[in-house]
């Protein structure tokens, strides 16, 4: 950990993020997500909690900063801690190691400035919103919260539901929205308080083409135009690409790669990927592929149509020889090949590359 | 249209209480827009207090209420009203936290600036707006068909004296109550605090009948309660000094028992409040420590 | 290797394997109720805390006074805590079928049993039956609490009488819990003890029954009214039997059972058109499973 | 042979849909609303005839609200149709319901829906394949074959309630490949998941499902790239019609333009885009930055009409954009879906 740390630097940096550490004790073979029982606590806390206390890091030591003006994308497997290592710095978990600053302010030691710089917009989350009170009605209900007077937040609701194209619906309940006007409801809350500082988890996911794209474009035109900043979670390597100067990949609590897109792409190597199509590979033959040396991984991408090839990406340590030792083991499984070449790796490979490790195991 | 990057105020005190008026202004308008589901809800405390007026005309020989006009029916309409508010006062912070909790709306709330005093206060005053509406029923209904009279030589200053103190009271239990939430995992809709204290107020701190029906061996159990007190002290605010026996101990004191039910409850309030909101803060941090603040881990 | 053929049509499946699904339900909902174990602790002493409150209230009465409670035998305490138990054991029949849809819709149950042809109305029996079973079990524990703290007296030879009224009681009321269920798609009582049907008929039972006061004490046109009740007649036979007052053979009594039997077999078959109605429904709308 | 034929089918919902939130007071008050003005009629599934064949990878796309999950629910008997009709596994959809419910598996968007939660991960397997008639040992083989290949053998003791959102998903699948049911239909079986999950579960689909367990699939998705490379046949819905069937080539070569052109520019900003589309009468084009910084980006226009290559390399230079490359490429899926859809609304 840099000595400097301690000392944020809010004009350049939106967040700073210094060895962050949480762990949490995993609690199997209990229910959470459920209502059971009125006093399930005799048993959970007398019994279970202390037979399977297990400490499990999800956040384990990350280290980062956003610059001004600047959406950092993060990258990662389901469970990588993604959304924990958000909840930290929302102040809705406490930090068990390091420290981190939003908009120059502690998380730890300053929780009410931190909670008026930053928004966070959860998937999800929209089941927040009162489903009994209409979109306008809940956008005051929380615009009242972060301390905007009336008349300037009935301003701020009329401009933002305007951008959004929910000036129809402000009328309505929640429960009527369709998907993509539930998600635009979420981001009008976020943008109408307007804090300097977003952080956006998966804000596109279940959204059709369509709205995947409008929820993309405002942003890129109104929260990074604006000249805010953030973080930005996804499962979708284009979106991130597309959105994103710098992409952090997270793997089991540690981001294992930051970067731009084209660095990233770098680090896997410019030639280490062999895109191999044929008509079917069957899975045995996938398997003695993934055995033979110099191969790290395979992964295919199976087609569908009639006539349509398959393509299957071997990630290679160095190429030299693996061209030959593939196509041999190919041909000795008497799979017609139409075509073995090194391509330039895409995110997506990189993302595969990285947190290979946990289908390894 | 540019962000101001850095200059980030604090929430005047002002804007706190805005805060907490927004929440008292959606209950209300919840309550508007669900009239029908509201009133099937009212019946049940209607259905109470029919209970009990009948009972009461069905001759209860009340030998230890005789300076009450109207007899067990003053009594227990009284009670009832009282107990009802201290009820929701009890489990106002505890439900509402449980209920933002289910339904998903704690992390966005805790994520706003709104402070911890704000949060709770915030969550828990509907059911409070809620409690006085079922008062105005009981009372409403008990004047209207069941001869309850209220009573004219009533101090409502004297009355106030004694609220405020129980109230305060009577939410630091309930600030304990909410704190098991994340303590004690109770997050299914009982926790210890408030079971203990309700099963005693209910049974022994003399909301239905006098403190003085109970065998001897359990009637120490209502000086645990502020409940006890409160009621006590409300009837012979409204009543007058001689209406009722006080309860055994306080009788056996010397000085007026409506002061000694304030004392005890000034008492009361100024240990159970710091004490009840230490227990919430804790369990708080506690959930915020290991991660169990909303219900998607 | 896999076997490559897909079943095109499965086999039929008959009653026995309805009944092993019933028995399927019934373990699931065993193992649900163990979670459940602590908190049926703390209903049951929230019930007795109720009951004692009564019991209480009834040190106040004269007795001259209550010469309608007289008539049973009994003290007014026990005059109430027998009201209770009673309504309890009846009330089940009244939120059972609506909390059994409830459960399942809302634990997403009805998504596997669908299906099996006759899945649905398999998970509703076994939850309906583990009700029954948990209700008994209740009963149980409070008649033996009842008997030490709040002076129930029990005429054993006298017992299978109560039992006979018990069950006609829950016959008659069986039309009326399954109306209730009904209404779980037709009126949306999707909310957790939200249902329509039980709670008017609760909130008559509890002013115009003769659980808390007899209801000679009530106006004469609401008496009338209560006596429309099932649980009127099948509280006061009971009462009269529980202590011996009376045997099946006796006046009142037979006119007790009889509305019974008529009042159960006029609304079982509006309950079961009315299930039946519900069930459509919600299969056409697509409401029998939540969907998000 | 077709597994599903339907004809015209039809689903109307009237006025609003109950939701769970309110409560049945408010119902009634509805009710009567409802009694005195009929409310709005709406159809979600809007006269759909669509064959399936048997062993193929049928994909659903379109918009949200576009009526691809009540479809899916339609021919699963979740709900009934109000017109139309439809053969599904040689099962009339009106007349032989419990028939055409038993032939049939349907996995919710998310996964957890389908399990029980008294039950754990192998138990889940085993009841659903006992209740499809499967004998037990059978049920077992299949069952351990389903939690090795999914990867899923660390929980197979463990409840739903532990799982994350990929191993739900998994077992979902499981479920369905475990009732051999003739057709399965699977609701965005890839959303929320992350690129390993994703692929695994494609390549089940593609390879346990479709090609070894000989079971049909129909399943819905919004990445349109997923449907474009797996399935076998591909029907674009839209406000409850669809707008075309058939083979992701096909559709390419018949909805899109031969070729689209992709425009490689640097000092490029997004919040230039909408002036210059603006300037061009432009509906929308896709743009994708390799370099934020220095505004290293490639533009496509998102469906056909593209103005003249000139035209476009004018306009953004007068932005100060220089334009680096101008390729040809080939349309996607995308570009079918977003004519088609904007043909349909203009």
């Amino acid at each position: 950990m840099a000595v400097n740390a301690a000392t944020p630097d809010p004009e350049r940096f939106a967040v700073e993020v210094y060895g962050v550490r949480k762990r949490f004790i995993s609690r199997e073979g209990l229910p959470l997500g459920w209502g059971f029982g009125d006093a399930h606590w005799i048993i959970s806390s007398l019994i279970k909690y202390r037979q399977e206390r297990q400490w499990k890091n999800a956040v384990d030591g990350v280290d980062l900063t956003v610059r001004r003006g600047e959406l950092l994308g993060l990258l990662g497997p389901n469970g990588a801690g993604k959304t924990t290592f958000l909840r930290c710095l929302a102040t809705l978990l406490r930090l068990d190691e390091g420290s981190a600053f939003v908009n120059g302010y502690d998380v730890v030691r300053q929780p009410d400035e931190v909670k008026l710089s930053m928004n966070l917009i959860g998937s999800g989350q929209w089941s927040a919103f009162d489903w009994g009170l209409t979109v306008r009605q809940n956008l005051h209900f929380f615009g009242t919260l972060y301390g905007i007077a009336k008349a300037e937040r009935n301003r701020r609701i009329d401009e933002t539901l305007e951008w959004l194209g929910l000036t129809g619906r402000a009328k309505d309940k929640p429960p009527t929205l369709s998907a993509g006007e539930r998600q635009k409801m979420l981001l009008a809350k976020a943008f109408m308080v307007r804090t300097p500082v977003f952080f956006l988890d998966e804000p596109t996911v279940g959204l059709d083409p369509d709205g995947a794209h409008q929820v993309r474009e405002f942003i890129t035109r109104e929260l990074i135009g604006s000249g805010t900043s953030g973080i930005l979670t996804t499962h979708r390597m284009d979106e991130a690409e597309d959105l994103c100067a710098r992409v952090a990949i997270m793997d089991h609590g540690r981001v294992v790669a930051i970067g731009t897109p084209l660095e990233l792409k770098k680090t896997v190597g410019e030639r280490s990927i062999l895109e191999i199509r044929a008509r079917r590979v069957p899975r045995d033959a996938l398997q003695t592929l993934r055995t033979l040396p110099g191969i790290r991984t395979a992964v295919v991408a199976p087609a569908g149509e009639e006539g349509l090839e398959e393509s299957v990406r071997l990630h290679c340590e160095d190429l030299n020889g693996t061209a030959g030792r593939v196509a041999d083991s190919l041909a000795s499984a008497g799979i017609a090949v139409s075509s073995i070449e090194t391509t330039q790796p895409t995110l997506e490979d990189v993302f595969i590359a990285l947190t290979n490790k946990r289908i390894a195991q | 249209m540019s962000i101001d990057q850095t200059a980030i105020r604090p929430l005047t005190g002002r804007q706190q209480q805005a805060a907490v008026w927004v929440f008292i202004k959606r209950d209300l308008s919840l309550l508007t827009r669900f009239k029908v589901s509201y009133l099937t809800s009212l019946m049940g405390t209607v259905q109470q207090l029919v209970i009990y007026a009948m009972i009461a005309r069905f001759g209860l020989s009340l030998s230890v209420a005789h300076g009450l006009t109207g007899g067990y029916v003053d009594f227990v309409l009284t009670g009832l009203a009282l107990n009802t508010l201290l009820t929701a006062a009890l489990t106002g912070p505890y439900l509402g936290l449980i209920e933002s909790f289910w339904s998903n709306r704690i992390e966005i709330l805790l994520a706003s600036p709104l402070r911890l005093p704000g949060f709770v206060i915030g969550l828990s005053v509907g059911k409070l707006v809620d409690a006085v509406i079922q008062v105005a029923v009981i009372l409403l209904g008990g004047w209207l068909f069941f001869d309850f009279v209220w009573p004219d030589g009533g101090n409502a200053l004297v009355f106030l004296a004694v609220l405020i103190p129980a109230l305060a009271a009577v939410i630091g239990l309930g600030l304990a109550a909410a704190g098991m939430v994340y303590l004690l995992d109770a997050r299914g809709g009982q926790d210890p605090v408030q079971f203990a204290v309700q099963t005693i107020s209910s049974l022994v701190a003399g909301v239905y009948f006098p403190i003085q029906v109970l065998p001897a061996a359990v009637q120490w159990l209502c000086y645990l309660v502020p409940q006890t007190y409160a009621i006590d002290g409300m009837r012979r605010a409204l009543f007058g000094a001689h209406a009722l026996a006080p309860p055994p101990l306080i009788s056996h004191l010397p000085g007026s028992p409506l002061l000694i039910d304030v004392l005890v409850l000034l008492a009361y309030a100024a240990a159970a409040l710091p004490l009840g909101w230490l227990v919430f803060r804790n369990g708080m941090e506690r959930a915020r420590a290991d991660g169990r603040l909303s219900r998607w881990l | 290797m896999m076997s490559t053929t897909a079943v095109t049509d499965l086999k039929r499946q008959g009653f026995r394997q309805w009944l092993s699904l019933v028995y399927f339900t019934l373990k699931n909902a065993y193992f649900g109720w163990t979670f459940f174990l602590p908190s049926f602790v703390l209903i049951m002493a929230q019930m007795f805390t109720a009951a004692a409150i009564y019991y209480l209230m009834g040190r106040l009465v004269d007795p001259g006074a209550a010469s309608d409670v007289a008539s049973y035998h009994m003290g007014y305490g026990t005059y109430i805590v027998t009201g209770v138990m009673f309504n309890l054991i009846l009330s089940t029949t009244l939120s059972a079928y609506h909390q059994a849809w409830l459960s399942g819709y809302w634990a997403t149950q009805f998504d596997t049993y669908l299906q099996h042809p006759g899945g649905v109305t398999a998970y509703l029996a076994g939850s309906v039956l583990f009700d029954y079973l948990i209700s008994l079990i209740s009963t149980v524990i409070y008649v033996i609490v009842g008997i030490g703290l709040f002076g129930i007296t029990i005429d054993v030879p006298n017992l299978p009488v109560v039992l006979v009224i018990l069950v006609l009681g829950i016959f008659s009321l069986t039309g009326l819990g399954l109306l209730g269920a009904s209404t779980f798609s037709l009126l949306n009582a999707k909310q957790q003890g939200q249902n329509p049907v039980d709670w008017l008929v609760g909130f008559g039972v509890a002013l115009l029954a003769g659980v808390y006061f007899p209801p000679a004490v009530l106006p004469n046109w609401l008496q009338h009214v209560g006596r429309w009740l099932p649980q009127t007649h099948a509280i006061r036979a009971a009462r009269l039997a529980l202590n011996g007052q009376s045997g099946l053979t006796a006046h009142g009594m037979r006119d007790d059972l009889l509305y019974l039997v008529v009042f159960g077999a006029v609304t079982l078959p509006i309950g079961m058109l009315a299930f039946a109605a519900g069930l459509r429904r919600a299969q056409r709308q697509g409401t029998l499973t939540r969907w998000s | 042979m077709n597994v599903v034929e339907t004809e015209n089918l039809t689903k109307i919902y009237r006025g609003n849909q109950p939701d769970d939130g309110r409560s049945w007071g408010d119902a009634l008050v509805d009710l009567a609303k409802r009694a005195w003005r009929r409310p709005e009629e709406k159809a979600v599934v809007d006269g759909v005839s669509v064959d399936v064949r048997a062993g193929e990878l049928f994909g659903i796309v379109g918009s949200n609200g576009a009526g691809k999950t009540t479809f899916l629910k339609l021919l699963s008997c979740l709900v009934y149709p109000d017109h139309g009709q439809a053969v599904v596994n040689g099962y009339d959809l009106v007349r032989q319901r419990s028939a055409v419910r038993r032939s049939v598996v349907i996995a919710k968007a998310g996964g957890w829906m389908s399990c029980l939660w008294q039950l754990s991960g192998r138990e889940n397997l085993l009841f659903r394949a006992r209740m499809c008639g499967l004998s037990g040992k059978e049920a077992a083989r299949r069952a351990d074959y389903v939690l090795e290949r999914l990867e899923l053998e660390h929980q197979a003791g463990g409840h739903s309630w532990s799982w994350s959102a990929g191993e739900l998903q998994r077992f979902s699948l499981g479920l369905c490949f475990i009732a051999r049911t003739p057709l399965v239909m699977l609701d965005e079986p890839t959303s929320h998941l992350d690129p390993h999950v994703a692929r695994l579960i494609r390549e089940f689909i593609r390879e346990d499902l479709s090609r070894e367990g000989g079971q049909t699939v129909m399943m819905s998705t919004h990445y349109l790239e997923e449907a474009d490379q797996l399935c076998d046949r591909v029907a674009i819905f839209f406000k409850g019609r669809v707008l075309a069937c058939d083979s992701p080539s096909v559709l390419r070569a018949r909805y899109a333009a031969d070729s689209i052109p992709e425009l490689w520019v640097s000092g490029y900003r997004a919040s230039l885009g909408e002036q210059i589309r603006k300037s061009l009468g432009l509906a929308e084009w896709i743009e994708h930055f390799e370099d934020v910084a220095s505004g290293r980006a490639r533009l496509r226009p998102k469906w056909g009409g593209h103005p003249e290559p000139d035209r476009l390399r004018s306009a953004l230079e007068a932005q100060c954009v220089t334009v680096l490359e101008v390729r040809d490429v080939e349309p996607t899926l995308d570009d079918v879906y977003f004519r088609l859809c904007r043909e349909k609304v203009t």
